[in-house]
C-alpha cells in the first residue's frame, strides 16, 4: 500500500482511465446493440434476437467475430500508415472523451479527493476540438493508404466532410462560449443553474437555440453517421476508406465512430442542455430516487418477462441482467452513493437522448448526395452559424450596457 | 528528474526525430505524419510553457487544418517517391555547412542572450484561463489593427488560392 | 490717373488677346479671332491714348514715371523688379506700336483672309505686341532684353509663318540665330553694366553714369564697352552691317508681318535701346563714332543694293535697312532726338509702303516681281496714290514726312555738336540712291504698260480692311513731319522739344553749336531737295521715258551690275567664311569627333561591360530554387553575423 | 514546478530551424520544400512562445497566434500553385521547374 499512497496521484489516474476505458468500450459495444434494435422497431422489424435473449449477447458474439477473423492486409498497400490510421482514430477518440467531465461530485479513492473526469483541464473544450480536429487523418490516412480507389474516393470524401463541418461546429459553440465566457466544463455547466421565470430551466439550449441545431447537425455530419454517412455509402463506394480493412483494424474504426459520437453528445449536453444538472428544482427531494426507482423497476419488469417468455439459457440469462438491475438499484438506494450517482445519472440520461436521437435519424432520414452536402454545410449552416455568433455578440454587448 | 523536466526531454526528442524524418523519408505523405508529429510534440512544449491556447490552436490550425490541407494535396496529386537528383552543385556541397553555420549563430546567440537563463517556475507561470483572456485582450485591443490586417490577408489568400486552383477551361 | 497707376494694363491687354486666340482660337470662327485681335490692339491703342492724356498732366518733375510691381529675381546683391516707366521717349514709341500696330491688325485681317492658320498668326502679332510694349516700357535693362528677346522670338514665329515652305523656315532659323550672335554681345554688355553700376535699373545707372568723366579718344573706358557691346545687339536687332542679312530674307512671311515688325517696330528697338542709353553713349565717343559710321556706310550699302533688287519687297527691305542707317547716323551723332524722329516717320511711310505692295501683290495674285507688273496706276487707284505718298515721303521731297526727318538727320551730321562732313556726304549719295530706286519701284510698278497676262491675272483693288489703313498711314506719311515745320525757319522743333527732356543731360555734355550753323540750314535743306528731285528724274529717265535704257546701262555696267544683283555675295561670303566651316566643324569634330566616338563609345563600352559581367554572373541564376535557397541562408548567416557584432569579436 | 530551463527550449527551436533549412535545402518534392518552411516557421513560434514565458509578457503569443494564420494563407495559395505547377509540368521536383533564369 505504501506505493500507492506515495503516488497517488498517478494511480488514481491510471484506475480512471481504466474504468473509462472498460465503460466506453462496454458501452460502444451496447450501443450497437440498441442502435440496431431501435432501426430494426423504426423500420418494424425487430433486429437482433436470438443470440442470447432480445440479442443481448449479440456485441459479444461480434467482438468475438472481429477478433478471430483473419486480419487482411492488402500487399500494395503502405503498411505503416495502413496500421497507424486506425489506432491514430480510436486513440484520438477515446482520448476526448478523457476530458469529458461526468458529474459534479468529488469522491474519494485511496484517501484521494478526485473528480469524475480523467484530465481536468479549465480548456476543455479547446482541448476536445483540438485533439477531435487531428481525427481527420485516421480517416484520410486510411483510404490513402489501402491503396484503392473505393477506399481513397471515401477518404476525401469524409475528410473534405469533416473539415468543412468542423467549421460550423466550432462556431456554432462560440454563442455558448460567449454566454459563458470560459472553456471550463466545469464552470460551463454551473453557469446554467438555476431558472427563467421560476419553471424554464437556464440551460443554453434555450437561448442558443440556433446554435445547438447546427451543433447537432454538424456534429452528426463530422461523425460521418446517417444522413451523412457518405464516407461509407454502401450503394456507391462498398465501404468508403475502411473498405479494405478487416477485423480488428476495422472494429478500431467501428468504435472510434460510436466513441465520436458519445464524445459529441457529450459535449452538447454539457454546452447546451446544462450537464448533470437535473431539470428539477434542488427542494423536490424526491428527485434523488429516480435513479434507483428506474433501475428497480427495470429489473422487475426484465424477471417478468423472463418467468412468462422466455425459457433455457435465455431464461438464466435475463434473471442475471435483472438481478444485475436490482442490485444497483438496492446500491443506489443508499444515501451517499445516491447523492454521487445524481449527477452522472442526468448526464448519462441526456446523453443517451441524444445518441436515441442518432439512432432515430438514422432510421429516418435518406442519405444526403455529396453535392448536397457540401451546398449545405457551406452555403446553409456556415452562415447561420456566422450570423449565430455575430448577434450573440451584439445582443451581449447590448444586455451588458 | 522532475516530470517537467521529464516531458520537455521526450518530446523534444520526439520533435527532432519528426524533423530528421520529414527530411530523411521520401515518401511525402510520410514527411506529412513527420511534420504532424513535430507539431504535436510542440503543442506539448507550448502545455508545459503554459501557453495552452497557442497549444490548442497549433493543434487545430496547424496539424488540424494546414497540414490536412498538404495531406490533400499530396493525396491529389499522388505524389510519388521523390527522385534525388543533385542538379544544384551549391545545395550539394555547402548545403550541410551552411545550415550547420546558421545553426551555430543561432546557439551562440542563445548564449549571450539573458532571458533564457530565467528559470521556468511556478512563479513565473501566468494563470492559464487570465492568460488566454489577456491574450484576447490583447488581440483585440493592442494588436487590433495587425489582426484586422491578417484577417483581410486570409480573404485575399483565399481568393487566390480559388483563382489558381481552379481549372478553368 | 488710372492708367499711370496702374501701366501693367497697357502691356496685359495684347497678352490677354494673344493668350486668349492662341488657347482657344483654333475653334473660333476668322471673324471672332480677328475681332479678338484687334479688340485687344484697339484696346492697347486707346489706353495709350488715355496715357498720354494722364503723362501731360504729369509734373515734370516727376517723369520719368517708374512703377516696381514685383521683385523678379534676388539673389543677394542682385536685384531685379519687374518695373515700367513711361517718359517722352516711351509715350512716342507706345504711340509707333500701338497705333501702327492697330492699323496693321486691321490690314491683316483682310490680307489674311484667305490663310490657313489664322488664330495663330492673330495670337502670334498680338504678343508681338505686348513684347515689343514690355522693351518699351521697360524701366531695367533686363526687363528690356525679356522684350528684346520675346519680339525676337515672335519675328521667328511670324517669318516661319508658312513653315511648310523651306524658305520660309530656314529665313525664320535666320533671323533667329543671327539677331542670336548681336544678342550675346548684348547679354555680355548687361553682365558689364551690372558689374559697373551693380544694377540694371535706367534711373540708378544714370544717375551713377553722370558722374563719370567723358571717356575721350585714346582711352577706351568700360563705358565705351559696355556701349559697344550693348551696339552689338543693337546692330543684330537692327539689321546694321555686318548682321543686316536676316532682314531681307524676312520678307518669306507674310507681307504685313514684314511691315509691322520689319519696317515700323522691332527693327527700331536697336535705335530706340541706343537713344535710351544716350547718356552712356555721350560719354563713350568711341562707341558714338562706331554707331554712326555704322549706320551711314548701312545706309550707303543698302541703298545701292536697292538700287537693282527686282522683287519688290526685297528692295523695300534693303531700304528700309538704309534707313535705319540713317536713324543709327543721326544717334551716332547725338541728334538721338533727330533718330527717334526718322523712327516715327519712318514707321509711317515704310509702313505704309509695305502695306501698299501687299496690296499690290494681293492685287496681282501673288506676284511679287516688279518686271510683270506696271500699269497698275488705273487699276488700283487707292494703292497707287497712298504709295505716291509714301514714295514722296521717303524720297524726302519737301512737304512730306521723310523730308523733315531725313534733313534734320542730314543738317545734325554736317553741323551737329559731332559733325562729320565725309559721313554727311555718304548720307546724301544715299539719299539719292534711295529716292532714285523707291521712285524705279514706283514707275515699275503702276505706269508703263502692263507687264503679264492681262486674262490670266485680273487686278482688283483691295478691300476696305486694307485701304482704310492705307489711307490712314497715308495721311500720317504726309503730315508726320510737320511737327518739325517751323525748324525750317529757324524756329523751334516740337517734337525735338518735347523729346528734350529725355535726352537733356546728352544735350549738356554736348559741345556747344556756334549759332551761326543755323544759317546752313536752309542751303542743306536745298542741297537734299535736289538730290532727292535728282533720284526721281533718273528714275523717270530710266523708266518711263525710254523703258529698255535701264536694261542697257546694266549691260554696260555688268560687273557692277551682278556685284550689286547678288548683294555684294555677302551671304555668300558668310556662307565660305562661317557656315561652311561651322558645318565641318560641327559634322566631323562634333558629331563623328565627340559625338560618335567619344559618347558614343562611353555608353557602348559601359554596355558592352556590363553584358561581359551579366554573362559571367548569369551562371548563379541557375533557375535551381535550392541554389537560391543556399543563397538566401548565406545571407541569413550574414546578417545574424552583423546582429551578433562579428566584427567587434573579430578586431 | 520545477526548473526547466528556457534556453532549452531556445536551443530546441535552434535545432528545428536548422533541420528545417537543412530539409529546404536539400528536398526535392516541393510540397516537402513547403513542409521544410512550416518546420521553421514552428520552430520561430517555439522560440517566441518561450521568450514571452521568460518575460513574462503575452506579446509573444501573440505573434505565434499571427504566424500561425499568415502561415495557413501561405499554404493555401503555395498549395494552389504547385497543383498548378504539377498540372503544368508533370512533375513535383523542383529541380526540374527551373525556368525562373529567363
Amino acid at each position: 500500500m505504501g506505493f500507492i499512497t506515495q503516488h497517488a496521484v498517478l494511480v488514481v489516474s491510471i484506475v480512471k482511465v481504466a474504468v473509462l476505458l472498460l465503460a466506453a468500450l462496454t458501452v460502444n459495444a451496447y450501443l450497437t446493440w440498441f442502435e440496431r434494435k431501435l432501426v430494426g422497431h423504426i423500420q418494424s422489424r425487430i433486429g437482433p434476437y436470438f443470440v442470447g435473449a432480445h440479442g443481448l449477447l449479440q456485441p459479444a458474439a461480434d467482438g468475438l467475430k472481429f477478433l478471430f477473423k483473419e486480419d487482411l492486409t492488402i500487399p500494395t498497400s503502405d503498411r505503416f500508415v495502413f496500421c497507424l490510421a486506425p489506432l491514430l482514430s480510436l486513440t484520438l477518440a477515446l482520448t476526448t472523451l478523457a476530458l469529458i467531465p461526468f458529474g459534479p461530485a468529488t469522491i474519494t479513492i485511496f484517501g484521494q479527493p478526485t473528480e469524475l473526469v480523467v484530465a481536468n483541464t479549465t480548456l476543455g473544450l479547446l482541448m476536445v476540438f483540438a485533439i477531435s480536429s487531428i481525427g481527420v487523418y485516421g480517416v484520410a490516412l486510411a483510404g490513402w493508404s489501402s491503396n484503392s480507389k473505393y477506399s481513397l474516393l471515401g477518404s476525401l470524401r469524409s475528410s473534405a466532410q469533416m473539415i468543412s463541418y468542423e467549421v460550423s461546429l466550432t462556431l456554432s459553440i462560440v454563442g455558448v462560449v460567449l454566454l459563458a465566457g470560459t472553456f471550463d466544463f466545469r464552470t460551463l455547466v454551473e453557469g446554467q443553474g438555476g431558472y427563467w421565470w421560476h419553471f424554464l430551466p437556464r440551460w443554453r439550449v434555450f437561448p442558443q437555440i440556433v446554435g445547438f441545431m447546427c451543433y447537432f447537425i454538424s456534429a452528426i455530419a463530422e461523425t460521418n453517421r446517417a444522413p451523412f454517412d457518405l464516407p461509407e455509402a454502401e450503394s456507391e463506394l462498398v465501404a468508403g476508406f475502411h473498405t479494405e480493412y478487416s477485423s480488428f483494424k476495422f472494429a478500431m474504426f467501428f468504435v472510434a465512430e460510436y466513441t465520436n459520437m458519445i464524445t459529441v453528445s457529450c459535449l452538447a449536453t454539457i454546452l447546451f442542455l446544462g450537464g448533470w444538472l437535473s431539470p428539477f428544482p434542488e427542494r423536490w427531494t424526491w428527485q434523488l430516487y429516480i435513479p434507483a426507482v428506474g433501475l428497480l423497476l427495470t429489473g422487475v419488469a426484465l424477471l417478468a418477462d423472463a418467468a412468462f417468455k422466455w425459457n433455457g439459457i435465455a431464461r438464466l440469462q435475463l434473471v442475471a441482467v435483472s438481478l444485475l438491475a436490482l442490485g444497483l438499484g438496492v446500491l443506489a438506494l443508499s444515501p451517499t452513493v445516491m447523492l454521487v450517482i445524481q449527477g452522472v445519472f442526468w448526464f448519462l440520461l441526456k446523453v443517451f437522448l441524444l445518441i436515441f436521437f442518432y439512432a432515430w435519424a438514422r432510421g429516418t432520414l435518406p442519405r444526403f448526395r455529396y453535392d448536397q452536402l457540401m451546398s449545405f454545410g457551406w452555403k446553409l449552416l456556415l452562415p447561420v452559424a456566422l450570423a449565430n455568433v455575430v448577434l450573440t455578440a451584439f445582443l451581449i454587448e447590448w444586455w451588458n450596457r | 528528474m522532475s516530470v517537467p523536466v521529464f516531458m520537455f526531454f521526450a518530446c523534444a526528442a520526439l520533435a527532432v526525430l519528426g524533423a530528421v524524418l520529414l527530411i530523411v523519408v521520401r515518401e511525402p505523405i510520410h514527411s506529412a505524419l513527420a511534420l504532424i508529429l513535430v507539431m504535436a510534440a510542440l503543442a506539448v512544449l507550448y502545455l508545459l510553457l503554459g501557453a495552452e491556447f497557442i497549444a490548442a490552436v497549433q493543434l487545430m490550425v496547424y496539424a488540424g487544418a494546414i497540414m490536412v490541407l498538404f495531406v490533400f494535396v499530396i493525396m491529389l496529386l499522388n505524389a510519388g517517391v521523390e527522385e534525388r537528383t543533385n542538379k544544384s552543385l551549391m545545395a550539394k556541397y555547402l548545403g550541410l555547412p551552411l545550415a550547420g553555420f546558421l545553426v551555430l549563430d543561432l546557439a551562440w546567440w542563445i548564449a549571450k542572450s539573458t532571458a533564457g537563463k530565467a528559470e521556468l517556475t511556478a512563479s513565473a507561470v501566468p494563470a492559464q484561463a487570465s492568460s488566454t483572456i489577456e491574450l484576447s485582450r490583447m488581440l483585440f485591443k493592442q494588436y487590433l489593427f495587425p489582426f484586422e490586417a491578417t484577417s483581410i490577408l486570409i480573404l485575399i489568400a483565399m481568393l487566390g488560392a480559388v483563382v489558381l486552383a481552379r481549372r478553368d477551361s | 490717373m488710372p492708367l499711370l497707376a496702374n501701366l501693367w494694363i497697357v502691356l496685359a491687354l495684347p497678352l490677354a488677346g494673344a493668350a486668349v486666340n492662341g488657347l482657344l482660337g483654333r475653334h473660333w470662327s476668322r471673324r471672332t479671332v480677328n475681332s479678338v485681335a484687334i479688340g485687344a490692339a484697339s484696346l492697347a491703342f486707346v489706353s495709350t491714348l488715355e496715357l498720354l492724356r494722364e503723362f501731360f498732366q504729369l509734373a515734370s518733375a516727376s517723369v520719368p514715371w517708374v512703377r516696381f510691381y514685383f521683385p523678379w529675381m534676388t539673389a543677394e546683391n542682385f536685384h531685379i523688379d519687374f518695373a515700367l516707366q513711361v517718359d517722352q521717349l516711351t509715350v512716342v514709341m507706345l504711340l509707333i506700336v500701338t497705333g501702327v500696330g492697330l492699323l496693321i491688325h486691321i490690314y491683316s485681317a483682310g490680307y489674311m483672309e484667305h490663310e490657313g492658320g489664322y488664330y495663330r498668326y492673330f495670337s502670334y502679332i498680338n504678343l508681338f505686341m505686348f513684347f515689343m510694349l514690355t522693351l518699351v516700357m521697360a524701366a531695367n535693362l533686363l526687363v528690356l532684353f525679356v522684350g528684346w528677346e520675346g519680339v525676337g522670338l515672335c519675328s521667328y514665329l511670324l517669318i516661319g509663318f508658312w513653315f511648310r515652305k523651306k524658305s520660309a523656315a530656314d529665313a525664320g532659323k535666320k533671323a533667329f540665330i543671327t539677331t542670336r550672335i548681336g544678342d550675346m554681345a548684348f547679354t555680355v554688355g548687361l553682365l558689364l553694366a551690372f558689374w559697373t553700376f551693380r544694377s540694371l535699373d535706367y534711373q540708378t545707372i544714370f544717375q551713377q553714369a553722370n558722374t563719370m568723366p567723358v571717356e575721350n579718344t585714346g582711352h577706351i573706358g568700360v563705358l565705351t564697352a559696355i556701349c559697344l557691346l550693348l551696339l552689338g545687339g543693337a546692330v543684330g536687332k537692327s539689321a546694321q552691317l555686318p548682321l543686316y542679312v536676316w532682314l531681307p530674307d524676312a520678307m518669306e512671311g507674310p507681307t504685313p508681318v514684314s511691315a509691322l515688325i520689319h519696317a515700323a517696330t522691332m527693327v527700331t528697338a536697336g535705335v530706340y535701346m541706343v537713344s535710351r542709353m544716350n547718356i552712356l553713349y555721350v560719354r563713350a565717343p568711341i562707341a558714338m563714332l562706331a554707331v554712326a559710321v555704322i549706320g551711314a556706310v548701312t545706309a550707303l550699302f543698302a541703298a545701292s543694293i536697292g538700287l537693282v533688287q527686282t522683287d519688290i519687297k526685297k528692295v523695300l527691305a534693303y531700304s528700309t535697312v538704309s534707313q535705319l542707317g540713317y536713324m543709327f547716323l543721326a544717334c551716332g551723332v547725338g541728334a538721338f532726338g533727330a533718330g527717334v524722329f526718322h523712327l516715327m516717320t519712318h514707321a509711317f511711310f515704310k509702313g505704309l509702303l509695305f502695306l501698299g505692295a501687299g496690296s499690290v501683290i494681293h492685287a496681282m495674285g501673288g506676284e511679287q516681281d516688279m518686271r510683270h507688273m506696271g500699269g497698275l496706276r488705273k487699276k488700283i487707284p487707292v494703292t497707287y496714290w497712298t504709295m505716291f505718298a509714301a514714295t514722296l515721303a521717303i524720297a524726302g521731297i519737301p512737304g512730306f514726312s521723310g523730308f523733315f526727318s531725313k534733313d534734320e538727320i542730314l543738317f545734325q551730321t554736317f553741323a551737329g555738336p559731332y559733325r562729320n562732313p565725309a559721313l554727311w556726304a555718304i548720307g546724301l549719295l544715299a539719299a539719292l540712291m534711295t529716292s532714285f530706286y523707291m521712285f524705279r519701284l514706283f514707275f515699275m510698278t503702276f505706269f508703263g504698260s502692263p507687264r503679264y497676262d492681262e486674262h490670266k491675272v485680273h487686278v482688283h483693288e483691295s478691300p476696305k480692311s486694307m485701304t482704310v489703313p492705307l489711307i490712314l498711314l497715308a495721311v500720317l506719311a504726309v503730315a508726320g513731319g510737320w511737327w518739325a515745320l517751323p525748324a525750317m525757319w529757324g524756329s523751334e522743333n516740337h517734337f525735338a522739344n518735347f523729346l528734350a527732356p529725355v535726352f537733356a543731360s546728352a544735350a549738356a555734355l554736348a559741345p556747344a553749336v556756334d549759332p551761326e550753323q543755323h544759317s546752313l540750314k536752309l542751303g542743306l535743306t536745298l542741297i537734299a531737295t535736289i538730290v532727292a528731285l535728282t533720284g526721281l528724274l533718273i528714275a523717270w529717265g530710266l523708266y518711263i521715258r525710254s523703258p529698255h535704257s535701264a536694261d542697257k546701262l546694266a549691260t554696260s555696267f555688268r560687273g557692277l551690275h551682278r556685284v550689286l544683283l547678288h548683294k555684294y555675295f555677302v551671304d555668300e561670303f558668310y556662307g565660305f567664311l562661317i557656315v561652311k566651316p561651322l558645318f565641318w566643324i560641327s559634322i566631323n569634330v562634333l558629331w563623328h569627333g565627340v559625338d560618335e566616338t567619344v559618347i558614343d563609345g562611353t555608353v557602348n563600352a559601359s554596355a558592352t561591360v556590363a553584358q561581359r559581367v551579366g554573362g559571367r554572373l548569369r551562371r548563379i541564376q541557375s533557375g535551381n530554387t535550392r541554389s537560391y535557397a543556399s543563397w538566401v541562408v548565406m545571407g541569413a548567416i550574414g546578417v545574424t553575423a552583423l546582429l551578433l557584432g562579428v566584427w567587434e569579436w573579430i578586431r | 514546478m520545477n526548473g526547466v530551463p528556457i534556453y532549452y527550449f531556445l536551443v530546441l527551436s535552434a535545432v528545428l530551424f536548422g533541420l528545417g533549412v537543412v530539409g529546404f535545402l536539400f528536398k526535392r518534392n516541393i510540397i516537402a520544400l513547403f513542409m521544410s518552411i512550416e518546420l521553421m516557421l514552428n520552430a520561430v513560434n517555439l522560440a517566441f512562445v518561450a521568450f514571452s514565458r521568460a518575460l513574462g509578457k503575452l506579446d509573444g503569443q501573440v505573434f505565434v497566434f499571427f504566424v500561425i494564420v499568415v502561415a495557413a494563407a501561405e499554404a493555401a495559395v503555395g498549395l494552389a500553385i504547385v497543383i498548378n505547377i504539377a498540372h503544368n509540368r508533370q512533375t513535383l521536383n523542383v529541380e526540374q521547374v527551373d525556368l525562373l533564369k529567363f
